[in-house]
This record gives structure tokens, C-alpha cells and sequence, in this order.
């Protein structure tokens, strides 16, 4: 055990991947030399080499597409898309090429690559540079979306990711690169497809996604000092999602509330809110709750962008009106 | 743009093969179209009718363990890798039997046994990933090299340009064979790009590019045998472009119109099989021609008998699991 | 009044706008000379000129490029992008460029285009070609969404949404272009955001969008014959979505199932069935039912894609299950 | 490649003009990195220190009503189409007096009354767009043109490509400005682009490709008038390419370490202010050239001043609506 940074622990685990693995090539815009604008692959080309640390022209498109040409060869590809805004740049690469070619093609081929990004609000980088487009991926089938929060769980879910057999997307957070963590050391694996339970409590369950786990924390805490006991859970991976968890936690809470930094409406919040409500309806004694960030172009300003994501005071907020 | 040496010319055997393979394209896809119209096979169906020699000679130059990614309009690439005409026809029926089992239909086939990987439908979708095996090649330090095919329509589109780049960048050993049959859909080429000659964009890539009469096997063999030889040396990617003409509509459900009669009518006269059949007269008698002629009808015969008499894939093939197996020593 | 065939009524729509507003120009591939490969833009370039109906190259995203900087100098562009399997190609022009200029830009510009495709599965044209992405686009703050379903709506709303200073995705079906219906003559305008009840009943409510409309209507007929009344509401406009209509309708039935041609999990359907099972909370008797289609790339053999897509026995099936 | 003609030379006034905006550039931008470190302003700052030749010389062409669309390294151009300093400023300091209220931040400013529209910092973003204006003046029938301004590595990306084929095809009045900086964040052009000079791929698109010094104002502002006068008259578009350097950091966030001391030096010769000062030196006194230096600072001054002490943007601007309205008429 070593306290890391969760940028640290990225680093860590595609660097013991790279050691165990010589089909493991990392592929994107600064990584190599530079180390990754947000130090993810820090001295990886130094090490590996590059040939295996590719330092790949601003071409987003092809990017997705060599992991996936590549993988289909037997290489293991972790592409870096810099920021989750540009995502959209390789959802035709994810949903027509990527998600069929295992089905479609009866099983000849898989394609395990690895597609890692970041996204999220809280440094004034604006409308093209802060969202959280998890939606846009977490519908594709044949694709699993993995979002670790903590830098335990990022270092255990990307070697997960890197060995798993299927195209993954793996989102971090630009806000959580610093948060520090006991990061366990060498084989460290966290399951793709299983939720954890944050904390344990009795009156609500909050489902929270990357640092809206941490802001539940938070609220959490709040609440507690008012004797609101809430059960805080974070699905770590979205697609597939752990419903048996969530589902359990709200058969014993009740009362569910779904935190999501992404837009509302549309957003993987209404998957997770929909599931709920379906599948715990006899449960429930309140409206699933839904938050999200604000409905419209993530704005500049400082005190605009800080009203725009969900803080802990909303998420607490959006606990006691469930309760009331 | 430099001009496709006259080297490599192929042996009269491989010339006969190539032959085959063209005849056995023509004479497979022509008995799509009464198939579709009878309702007997469905979705839209497009054909390489008047291109054999392009996509058949390109092939031809490449190993078994080489890869060929192709578009909509892939048969000849198909029948060109080696691909079973009975595993193609099987699929485009939609039969257990077929390539992928009736999963992908005709526009969207695979076979990694014989380096088919794979059809995207997606116009300019195949160069990125093709580019992509390349890169695992070169990373693998082997000596194989990826095959892109794509039409002149998607020379415009930014994946294939993206493709290009990084290929030229990295020395990657991909051969980028651009069909260039003047329309993309029904609109013509002239309507689509602003130069008449893709391969002019392949300096801008630092890469070869070669522009081959594409009704002409034995010249499309030649350049992309040299487009090959040199990929697999590790000196890097091309663009062959072929200049061809698709003498039919765009697919099945075309309505027509646009093609002027002329046009179609001059490129007819350059039909590539006739030319291919008047380069073999000169080695073979009509009566070893006709032989070759009946084999592909023969082979043709069978695949189209295969296809019709195979069980459809059963429903199971929709239930099966969302993901790959996870190993259990990975976690 | 007259019979027309969707595909017609759509035409009819482009023709009367392009008669009245000279900035209403349209982009696409072949919808030129060839009148579009569904034969929605026929004589339209014929009748307009060439400058006013342009083939374009396949480059989607510059088609949907130029519609919004087009559109930004006083141009309504429509433009057509041949499947909305291709819709993640332009993804990016539309959630990080259309959708952010009028609010980031503090409303100096209006970005008023519409970008028409059409999706859906039953013709036999596979994994790329079938798909129902409005998951994709209904995500987007800023954004209009548009799903007809009757020649009559096709016309309506896609008058209103040239008209509309938005930027709005307009979504036909392939599997429609040829079903006929009456449709008004000259001035006839659907507004965008409002629901249409389909059918009243009073048993359970069928929210369902395009051509699952009318298979929920073919499931109601079948259900009234077992005497279960359906009501049948088709929103029309997918964003901003009529909540209004479709609550009140749950008020009434207590019981919901929401059918959408999309893949099920973080499809459109969660949205609208999460928002049921929120604001009508204290009215649902049953869980709210979701349909989509099969979970998986969609396959071409004619009985796999028949069993993929939802069809009115499964809507009946779904109905029976929430009464039961 | 063409050769820009020796034409078009800009008159001492203009010269003047182009050297104070390019003073108020340098000047703004240097301002932000301390402001920066302070806290009192956020978000990554990108600068275009080394580049004002080919920003200012550039725009210095466009009447007030052409368009100019930039990118995250933008400042340059508002600068030169006349946007004013305090709206850019109160932008980047979040203030209800910026060109956007503060809703877009330094990346993403627009300025409609001045033609800045707009800013994209999605590389590649711009060109798509910029040619969708330019088609609109082409429809319109008017003589306005559109200036979209990107970056070397930007070249490599597909909607840049797209764009430009789609220009060249319908030879919209569009000019392409490429800054050519020798780096695309922290890795140089050469691991980015298999050729030197983009403007090589412009025969590509059927435009002319024309490479200037960036360093050089003059040089510029002549290559760019005969680029602008060429779509003003219909004719279509150019692929100008400015050959330049960022003489500092990628953005404020950018640790550095991998741009050569000795590159940075050589370049430093020849810093394009210093240049420029040089030519204005054979007709302008010292003391003039001083003053215009003056003259720039006040801009600043009172831009920064006028920034730090605008009120910050309510809240309410969060809380509008999300649509734009529909005018009663319509529906
Ligand atoms: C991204 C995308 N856009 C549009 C289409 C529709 N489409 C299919 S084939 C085709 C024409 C392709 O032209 P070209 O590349 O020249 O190939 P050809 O059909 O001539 O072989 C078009 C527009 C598509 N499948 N994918
Ligand atoms: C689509 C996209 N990919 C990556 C980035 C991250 N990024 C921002 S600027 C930049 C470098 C751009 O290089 P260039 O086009 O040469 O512009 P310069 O910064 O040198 O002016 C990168 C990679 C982005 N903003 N958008
Ligand atoms: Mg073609
Ligand atoms: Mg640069």
C-alpha cells in the first residue's frame, strides 16, 4: 500500500500492464515525451520505448480507429482522448465499428482495447472542455464504460479494463487527477461490472458517479449530524451496470437519489433512475430524485460554473426532500 | 505522381487464376439482382460490376496472412482474398453457413481465416482501422501488410484523411487502394471533389501515389504489387488509385438515370474481363477459355446452391451474451 | 386535404418553405438531381436552382459544419445526412459547436437549421444502417428534437422546425416514407413540444415514438378486443419533451410503458420512463414498462432483425404484464 | 506552391496600425500570466507571443464585415478585426462587460459587431463552420469573405480536410490561415505531419497554397490581401500558411521542458515587433515609435483597469432559457 495520487495510480497501472504485457501500446496527443497533459503516462515512453508509446497526430477519429485495427491483430491499445468533449469525434469509430464487430462478425474476432478520457466540470475550462458525456457511450452495446473514483479503484479498474476482452471506455475525472488514495500495490484488480457500497446507511441510498461519490460523501456526512443515515454507492462501471446492488441498497432505504454530473435530461442518471424505479417500485416510498448538472452550455464564469455542478449541499438538499 | 513501373508482370497462371476470380465476381453478382427482386435475398445489394480487374488484381498480390478491409461494394475483394464465393452467398441469404453466420449481411462480412477484416459500410469507416492493423504489424515487427479499399466518394470524407496522415507519418505498411469509379452514389465524382486524381493528394501524406488504368488487371497487379513489395520492406504506405467505372447502379434499389447512356457505353467497351480474355488468347485457345469460363460458372453453381439449401441461422444468435469472456485468471 | 405518402408530405413541406423564405437552402448527399436516396427532396433542385439544393461530398462534418455557420449569417440550412447511423459523425458539430453558440455567445447569434435523417431497422440493412440513435441527440441542452410519425406530423413539424431559431434534429424512419395519410394542404404547422394523444383509453398509457407508434396502436386494437383500454401518446418532439400531456395521461391510467425503437439500456425510453415514474409517482400501480430494441448490434438474417425489433405482440405482452 | 506577389503593400498608416495592434497583443497576453498565477483569473490561458506578424498582418485585409473564426489561441486575430480589448479582457476575467458575459471564457469568445465569429477550441472545429459563412455570402450573393485561422496540428484533423475539399469544390469565399508554430501542444510538427509545409496539400483542394514568413507583417498582410481579394471576387479559396513560432508555453498550465533553448533563441531573432519596429524605423522617428509603444500600453491599461473593476456576471445568466424564442408568427 502506498498513498498515490489517482493520476499516480493510472501511471502505475499502465506501467505494471506494460511490464506484463508487450501487446499493450499507449496511443494519443502528448503522452509520449510529455507525459500526457494531466501526467497519466509520466515517463512511459522513456521506459517502453516509441514504438509502444505513440505520440499520435490531433486526429481523434483515426486515433479510435487504430485502437481498434490494432486490437483486432492482438494488440492491446490504451488510447488517450483528451478531453471527454471530444468524444463525440469517436462515437462513429465506437457504435459502428467497434460495438459489432464481435457479434457481427459471429465471434471471430474481439477487439480489447482500452479507451481512456476525461471529463468534468470545476476549472474553468468552459463549454467545450468540461462535460460529462458518459450517455453518449453508455448506450452502446458490447462496450463497457468504466468510471473509477478513487485512485484504488482507477488503478484496479484499468488493468481490469486492459485485460478485458472487449472495447473499453474509461473515464476519469480532470478534478480528481490530485485526490490522493491507498493505492494497493502490484496486482491490484478491480472487477468491471461491480458496484461498491461508499458508506452504509438506513434512510436513503445515493447512487453517485465519479466525484459526485465523493460530493455524496460529503453530503452524507451533513446529514448524518441531522441523524439522516444514507447509503452512498458508486457503480464504478456504468454499462454493464450493477443493478443487483443498487437494487438491494433500495429495498432496504426506500428512498433512492441518482447524482450524475452530466445534463439531466437524457443523461445516465435516467438510466440509473429508470432501473430503480422499474425494479424496486414496490420498495420505494418516494420519487427516484435525479441531479444533474445544469441544463445548458457549461459557462466560463466562476460563480456561474459553481452554481451550474451539483454540490453537496444539493445532493443533501434533494435527501431531505425525498424524506419529506 | 509517379508512374506504376512495368514490372512484376504476373505468370500466365496467375493470370489465368485472376481470371477466374474476375468471372466468378461477374457471374455471382449477376444473380443478385433477379435473387433481390424476387425476394429471395434483401437489403440493398452493390455490386462491382465492370471492376473485377481492380479489386481481383489488387488482391492477387497479396499473402494469405495479409489483410484486405473493403466498403459496401467488396465481392471482388472478397473473391481477390480467397474469400469462399459459397461462405459469401451463404451470408447474403442470411444463412448459418454464411461468412458471419447471416449476422452481417452483404454489407458488413468478415473472414479472418482468409485476411477479409472486415467490411464497414460506413463510408471512409475501413482506413482507420486498416491503419490500425498496420500499426500492429509494425509494432509485431511482421512483414504483413493491410489492404484498404474504399471508393472515390470517400477520399472526401476526414477518417480516410486522418488515415492517410498518420500512415504517411508513421511508414505504416498499409496500401491504400482508392476505387475510382466516378460516382460516389449517384453523384459524380467531378460534383464530389475538385480534382479529377485523388492519388495528387498522396504527396501531401509524403507517400507514393500511383494512378493505374483500372480496367486493366495486368497494370493494377503490377502497381499494387509494387505498393505491396514496398509496405512489406517497411518503406511505408501508398495510394493506388484505379480508374474504373461501375456498370451498373449504385445497388438494388437504384432507380437510375444519371449514368448518360455514352459514358456507359464507352466504358463498356473497356470491359476488363473481355480485355483480360483477349491478353490469354494469345497463350490459351477459345476452348481453354471456355474451360476457364465454365469452372467460375461451375463454382458459382455451387455457391449459389450452397447458400439456397443451408439451414437460417437459428434465433439462439440473437441471445447470445452482450461480451466476450472475461478469462478466469484475469480476475 | 390530400393523401400523401410520408416521404411526399416531407417534400411537400421543403417545397412550400423554400417558396417563402429564399434563405431555406438544402444540403446533402444525392439529394440533388437524384431527389435523395428516400426521394425526399425530388425536383426540389430542379424547381430552386443548384446554389439553393447542393450534393454535397461524404463529409458529414462539414455538412453539419456549414448548416450552423450558414445558419449563423441569416441562412436556414436544411440539411440531410443519409442515416442516422451517421449521426455520431456530426455528434460534435452539434453538442460542441450548435448547442453551445447562442447561450455561450450571450444570444449574439441564433443558429436556425435542421438537420433531417432517418433511422430505424426492418429493411435488411444491418448493424450500420438500422439504428435508432435519438439517445444521441436528445442528450443535448439547446437542441430541438423532432420524431414524426404521420405524413400529416412529418409536414407540420418539419415546417415548424425550418421556421424554429433553433437547431433542430429531425428524425424520419425508413420503414414510413411509404405509409400515406391525409395532410392539410399549403399552411399546416405542428408546434414543436407538443405530445399528441393518439388514442385515449383509460387502462394504461403507451408513450411510444415513431413507427412504435403505431405498432402501440395495432397493440391497443388488439388489447380492446380483451377489453383493455390503451392510451396512446406520441411526443412528437422528444426535446424539449411534453411532460405535461404524458403525466396527465398516467394520472389517469396509473400505469405506463414507454416503447422506443432504440436500444433499451441509456436509450431515450429511460428518459421519458424515469420522468413517468418521478412526476407520476403517487398515481403508478405498476412499474413503469420499457421497450427497446434488442440489446445488441442489430442483425441482418430476417428472422434475427424481426426478433430484435419490438412489434405489437411484445407491446401487448408488455401491457398485459403491468395490468396483471 | 504559389509564391505571394510583392503587391498590395501596406501603407505606412497601416504599417502603424498593424504595429500598435501587435503591441496591444503582446502586452494583453503577457499581462495574463501573472494575473494568472495570482489567481485572479482561471481557465488555461494560451497565447500567441510570437505570432502577431501572421495574426495582425492577416486580418489587417478583412473589411469590418468579413468574418474572422479562431481558436483557442486567438487573441491575435480579435485584436486585428477590431475587437476591443476590454470585451476580450472582462471575457477572460469572467466580467458581465466581456464580449460574452462571461458565459464563454477565453476560448470560446465571439463579437458579431465586429465579425469575430467565432472561437472554437475543439482543433478543427472552426474551418467547418467558416465555410458554412462563406457559403452563406456565396448564396446571398455578396462579396463578404470568411477567415478561418488553425493551427499546424489542426491540418492533421479530418473536418479540416472535409472543409477544405468542400471550399475548393464550390470555391467559396473562404481563406484558410494556417499558423504554422511548429508545434501542436508539446510535440513538434514534424511527429504530427509527415510534410513540412501544409500548404503543399492545397493543390489537393484545387487552391492555390501559399507559404509566407509569419514573422514577417508585410509579408503577410500581402499574401493575405491577394488570398482575400481572390474569394472577394469570387474566384475561391486560399490555403495561406504562416510560418512561425510560439515563442512561449503551450498555455499556462504548460510545464515545458520541450522546446529547444536553441530554437527559442533563433526564433527570438527574429520576434516580429522587433521587425517591424525596424521597418517603421526608416520612416518614423524613435520618439514616434515610443509613442505608438505608449499608445498600446494605454489600450491595455485601460482595458485591464476596465476589466478588473467591471461588475462579475449575476447568476440569473444561468437561469435563462434554454431555446431561443419562436416568434408568435410561426406557429
Ligand atoms: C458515412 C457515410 N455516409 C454516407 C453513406 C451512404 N453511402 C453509401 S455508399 C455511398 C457512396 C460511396 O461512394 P464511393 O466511396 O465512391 O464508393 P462506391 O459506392 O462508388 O464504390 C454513400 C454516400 C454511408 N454509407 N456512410
Ligand atoms: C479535437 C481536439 N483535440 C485535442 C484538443 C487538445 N488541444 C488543444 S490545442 C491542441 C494543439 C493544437 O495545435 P495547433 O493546431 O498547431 O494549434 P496551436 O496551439 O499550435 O496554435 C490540442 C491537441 C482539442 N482542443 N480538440
Ligand atoms: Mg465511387
Ligand atoms: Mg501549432
Amino acid at each position: 500500500m502506498a498513498e498515490l495520487r489517482y493520476a499516480e495510480a493510472l501511471n502505475q497501472a499502465l506501467d505494471e500492464e506494460m511490464a506484463r504485457d508487450e501487446g499493450v501500446i499507449l496511443l494519443g496527443e502528448d503522452i509520449g515525451n510529455y507525459g500526457g497533459v494531466f501526467r497519466v503516462t509520466k515517463d512511459l515512453q522513456e521506459k517502453y520505448g516509441k514504438s509502444r508509446v505513440r505520440d499520435t497526430p490531433i486526429s481523434e477519429q483515426v486515433i479510435a480507429g487504430m485502437a481498434i485495427g490494432a486490437s483486432m491483430m492482438g494488440m492491446k491499445p490504451v488510447a488517450e482522448i483528451m478531453f471527454a468533449d471530444f468524444l463525440p469525434l469517436v462515437i462513429d469509430a465506437l457504435v459502428n465499428q467497434a460495438s459489432m464487430m464481435n457479434y457481427s462478425w459471429a465471434g471471430q474476432v474481439t477487439i480489447p482495447f482500452v479507451l481512456r478520457t476525461q471529463g468534468g466540470a470545476g476549472a474553468g475550462a468552459a463549454a467545450q472542455h468540461s462535460k460529462s458525456l458518459e450517455a453518449m457511450v453508455t448506450h452502446i452495446p458490447g462496450i463497457k464504460v468504466v468510471m473509477p473514483t478513487t485512485p484504488a479503484d482507477a488503478k484496479g479498474l484499468l488493468k481490469s479494463a486492459i485485460r478485458d476482452p472487449n472495447p473499453v471506455v474509461f473515464l476519469e475525472h480532470k478534478m480528481l487527477y490530485n485526490t490522493k488514495g491507498e493505492v494497493p500495490d502490484g496486482e491490484h484488480l478491480v472487477p468491471i461490472g461491480k458496484a461498491k457500497v461508499v458508506r452504509e446507511g438506513d434512510d436513503v441510498t445515493i447512487v453517485a458517479t465519479s466525484r459526485m461519490a465523493i460530493l455524496a460523501e460529503e453530503a452524507a456526512e451533513l446529514l448524518a449530524k441531522d441523524g439522516i443515515s444514507c447509503e452512498v454507492i458508486d457503480p464504478r462501471t456504468l454499462r454493464p451496470l450493477d443493478v443487483e446492488t443498487i437494487v438491494a441498497s433500495v429495498e432496504k432505504t426506500h428512498r433512492a437519489i441518482v447524482v450524475n454530473e452530466a445534463w439531466r435530461f437524457g443523461g445516465y442518471g435516467a438510466e440509473v433512475a429508470a432501473t430503480i424505479a422499474e425494479m424496486a417500485f414496490d420498495w420505494l416510498d418516494a420519487p427516484v430524485g435525479r441531479i444533474g448538472i445544469h441544463d445548458l452550455a457549461i459557462p466560463f464564469a466562476k460563480p456561474l460554473e459553481a452554481a451550474a455542478i451539483p454540490d453537496a449541499g444539493r445532493i443533501a438538499e434533494a435527501v431531505r426532500e425525498t424524506l419529506a | 505522381m509517379a508512374k506504376a513501373a512495368k514490372t512484376n508482370r504476373p505468370t500466365l497462371d496467375e493470370l489465368k487464376e485472376m481470371y477466374v476470380k474476375m468471372v466468378v465476381t461477374r457471374r455471382m453478382e449477376e444473380g443478385l439482382f433477379p435473387e433481390h427482386r424476387a425476394g429471395n435475398i434483401r437489403g440493398p445489394i452493390h455490386t462491382c460490376n465492370g471492376q473485377e480487374a481492380s479489386a481481383i488484381g489488387a488482391t492477387a498480390v497479396l499473402r494469405k496472412d495479409d489483410l484486405v478491409s473493403t466498403t459496401h461494394r467488396g465481392h471482388g475483394h472478397m473473391i481477390g482474398k480467397g474469400v469462399p464465393a459459397r461462405g459469401i452467398l451463404a451470408e447474403i441469404y442470411g444463412r448459418e453457413t454464411g461468412l458471419c453466420r447471416g449476422r452481417a449481411g452483404h454489407m458488413l462480412m468478415a473472414d479472418l481465416e482468409n485476411g477479409l477484416l472486415g467490411t464497414s459500410a460506413i463510408v471512409g469507416g475501413g482506413p482507420p482501422y486498416a491503419v490500425g492493423q498496420a500499426l500492429a504489424f509494425q509494432c509485431q515487427g511482421s512483414d504483413r501488410v493491410a489492404m484498404s479499399c474504399f471508393g472515390d466518394g470517400a477520399a472526401q470524407n476526414g477518417m480516410v484523411h486522418e488515415a492517410m496522415n498518420v500512415a504517411g507519418l508513421w511508414k505504416l505498411p498499409v496500401v491504400f487502394l482508392c476505387e475510382h469509379n466516378m460516382y460516389g452514389l449517384t453523384v459524380p465524382s467531378s460534383s464530389q471533389s475538385p480534382i479529377a486524381d485523388i492519388s495528387d493528394r498522396a504527396a501531401g501524406y509524403d507517400m507514393p501515389g500511383v494512378k493505374v488504368d483500372g480496367n486493366d488487371v495486368v497494370a493494377v497487379y503490377q502497381a499494387a504489387a509494387e505498393a505491396v513489395a514496398r509496405a512489406r520492406r517497411g518503406d511505408g504506405p501508398t495510394l493506388l488509385e484505379t480508374k474504373t467505372y461501375r456498370m451498373v447502379g449504385f445497388s438494388t434499389t437504384d432507380i437510375g438515370g444519371y449514368q448518360p447512356e455514352e459514358e456507359i457505353a464507352a466504358w463498356a467497351k473497356r470491359d476488363p474481363i473481355k480485355r483480360l480474355r483477349e491478353i490469354l488468347g494469345k497463350d490459351l485457345k477459345p476452348k481453354e477459355l471456355d474451360a476457364m469460363d465454365a469452372e467460375a460458372q461451375g463454382i458459382v453453381d455451387d455457391a449459389y446452391e450452397f447458400a439456397k439449401t443451408s439451414p437460417e441461422t437459428p434465433l439462439d444468435d440473437l441471445y447470445v451474451p452482450e461480451y466476450a469472456e472475461v478469462e478466469a485468471a484475469h480476475g
